[in-house]
């Protein structure tokens, strides 16, 4: 990764994210760029995305330094009341990876519980792949709940445990163990790299990277 | 004492958007004790969450659960916080100083940080638009500051009225030695409140810039029995349930 | 009403909607002041408003003379790539009255079906009126569904049939006969204000204004 | 014919914005018989509905009933239509001229109509977004005209390239007279296909410009028996769903 657009970036519940702060403070393994916002205006970056409009704008990026680090974040003045609002470039990324519950064999997907910004991730990407924990003959109408149809779909993979160490609202809970876990196996980059070629590297495909890690992930 | 004392501080019926660990305990509180109707927002898009245990993320299944509805993120900060309809916003942070402005970015200079923080999250426009904001934080001189290395989000800074921001700013700050409340004149936080046992001087010599003492010190009554009993037990659902190991579909 | 506006207005599937036309043609009953919009604007508006963002802005109004006609559908710049993009004022409503399903006795109020801008058009409101099909004691969670939290709800009032001559999504259909009796009823001032005054100002409530049609309505 | 015509012109697995009338069943014959995958997105917010019958207006119950999903308003409009991922965009109009831009608005001057028509609805973004428009219109001289009243949608209008338009404009227009296409050059409509029966006298005889005619003038050929069966049968089950009576809970 040559940078990184985010607005937060820890271990929730836990701290630090130590391989982001070793790659910031330290340039390892390689130099990283950041493009650092807030929640909201990254909400408001994926909705113009998914939108294909150019810029996002919010009531936002008041009382901080931020605005004053990323010339990434500007203004537009309102053509009616000439307040100033704060923008930010669309996200549009080039692929989205999602996990989700449930796809269908023409590539609809369907998304239950928290969904957060995965939709305007998802319509704002050049390509979206999926990952699912089951795929069925067909899904039921959605009526109102968030499915994305298959025309905005690039690929679909079955991977069942796809969100872990997080969580797949109806399939199994989050790990929190493994986040606490995460934090000692981060922490120095030698554990982590022994980490990542043990069961990252070392491993043929995500079952047998679960697999490998049963019972005894630190 | 902490968390009864924020937990306190929540009215009945206020719609607060609340974080992860002391912020989530304090309104989970409330709403089991003095406040039934509080509205509970967390920010992955939850409203009105009744969890019987204490979520370890936002993105916790049982927050979904229990909501009265799930939102998507980006309407959450549009439609609910920068509309004006966060009564409560709770934050804390690395650094704080004297006007409650806060620092989650980073500790030493922004372009060769001596510790990057994992950053803003929602706090700043939280701090700009959340009617009130509850700030909770541990005292020490570390982190109750003269100067902010960064400021991630706004407290009473100079202009705060003209800026833009829809909310009035802190109303309070919660810390292990007691509770400061600002100034109305200069918006500058003293000490407000002391917890029982702890004296003024243990307060003062927490904080890292030198700590008024408001004319109408108060010291807050001890956790009552249904308090304490309400919190343990919570606390005791909540080590049981994240007890339970995680089944993957293997 | 003093003023309109608006993106279509029509009798969906059968015409003009003649009142409409005698007010903006006849200045009958009154004049009409017109700010007219296309749909795609409209949407952005009520967004805009549910937002408390001053304007909304698409990638539209392209092609057409309604720019000409309306000065309040103007443009910004993009500070990043310098396109235009047209903007319209958001849309806050002193009141906005939805008809909903169902709301709980606390004030929450589900909706369920095509829900078209209702949701931002509730948001956007000063004070949003919800007559809804049925009050129950507490309605279940949610999870994605459609549901206007009781803080962001006025008042709500039970009013079973509220939705007719449309249809209310799981309770009743629409009433197509009645769009093709109304395009008779409407065309002319005199049976118009007629059939008015018998049903709307000649009954005490909805439940008598409904009773009153029944089997005879043109 | 022209609701078969226009169905012909259908490709199996586009993705088709329909109102209601003529498009919509257009859009239902062509999904029931050669173009089974046709995703049929109506304004109000379903996508990939597969009703049974004919709906008379874009909100029926059926078309949500039996949709992929229902969406909001704004997402179709912001996150289908103007990101590009709509298809074919059908289109109507009071008016068209000979470069397909529609009047929907007024008869007469704007601000003293002769006669106020319902106005622009989707249609000033679905000519501007789709990938292609189809237009269906009865033709007259009164409604195939010179010059527009007003111009509420844009065809091949001066300078549509530049315009911010995502789409390529209007690829045909189906009449009860016989099928239009552009020009490439000029993006002028030209007689491009008769019906069985219908000679091209009398399709010019229809439109109120001189209607030229392309090198390569095709016959449509009549609507096959599978065509008019499925067609039949779709609206012999639409009138029957729609005499059911409606009961109101009173």
């Amino acid at each position: 990764a040559r940078k990184l657009t985010f607005s937060w970036g820890g271990n929730p519940g836990v701290g630090s994210l130590h391989r982001l702060r070793d790659a910031v403070e330290n340039a390892w393994p390689g130099p990283l760029e950041i493009d650092e916002h807030s929640h909201a205006a990254m909400a408001v970056a994926y909705r113009a995305g998914a939108a294909r409009l150019p810029f996002g704008m919010l009531r936002g990026y008041i009382g901080t330094d931020l605005a004053k680090q990323n010339p990434r974040i500007r203004s537009v003045t309102c053509p009616y009341t000439a307040e100033k609002l704060a923008t930010v470039p669309a996200v549009n990324p080039d692929v989205t990876i999602l996990h989700a519950q449930r796809a269908d064999k023409r590539g609809n997907v369907a998304i239950d519980g928290i969904v957060g910004a995965a939709r305007e991730a998802a319509l704002a990407a050049g390509k979206l792949l999926v990952t699912v924990e089951t795929i069925v003959e067909e899904l039921p109408p959605a009526m109102n709940n968030v499915v994305l149809p298959h025309f905005t779909v690039t690929a679909v993979s079955h991977c069942p445990g796809g969100a872990w160490p997080s969580y797949a609202h109806g399939h199994y809970a989050r790990d929190n163990d493994f986040y606490l876990k995460w934090d000692v196996i981060a922490r120095e980059r030698g554990r982590f790299t022994a980490w990542i070629d043990r069961h990252v590297r070392g491993t043929a495909d995500h079952r047998a990277f679960l697999a490998s890690l049963q019972g005894q992930a630190a | 004492m902490m968390t009864v004392a924020a937990a306190r501080l929540l009215a009945d019926g206020q719609v607060s958007f609340v974080g992860i660990g002391l912020p989530s305990a304090a309104c989970n509180l409330a709403r089991l004790t003095h406040a039934p109707n509080l509205v509970l927002i967390y920010e992955s898009g939850t409203i009105g969450t009744r969890p019987t245990v204490l979520p370890l993320s936002i993105g916790d299944g049982e927050l979904a659960e229990t909501a009265t509805c799930v939102i998507p993120l980006p309407d959450i900060f549009s439609d609910y916080l920068q509309a004006g309809r966060i009564d409560v916003g709770f934050l804390g942070a690395a650094q704080i100083d004297k006007f409650g402005n806060l620092n989650s970015t980073v500790i030493g200079p922004y372009d060769k940080p001596k510790t990057r923080l994992p950053g803003a999250g929602g706090a700043t426009e939280i701090a700009a638009h959340a009617r009130q904001v509850f700030i909770v934080m541990k005292a020490t001189p570390r982190s109750f500051v003269k100067a902010l290395d960064f400021q991630t989000s706004g407290g009473h800074f100079a202009g705060r009225t003209q800026s833009g921001a829809r909310g009035s700013g802190p109303a309070v700050i919660v810390t292990d030695v007691g509770i400061l409340k600002p100034r109305a004149e200069t918006g500058e936080f003293a000490l407000s409140a002391l917890y029982p046992g702890i004296p003024a001087e243990e307060a003062k010599a927490a904080v890292g810039w030198p700590l008024a003492v408001l004319p109408a010190l108060e010291t807050c009554a001890v956790p009552s029995a249904p308090e304490l009993e309400a919190l343990r037990a919570l606390e005791a659902r909540t080590a049981a349930a994240h007890r339970e190991p995680v089944r993957l579909p293997l």
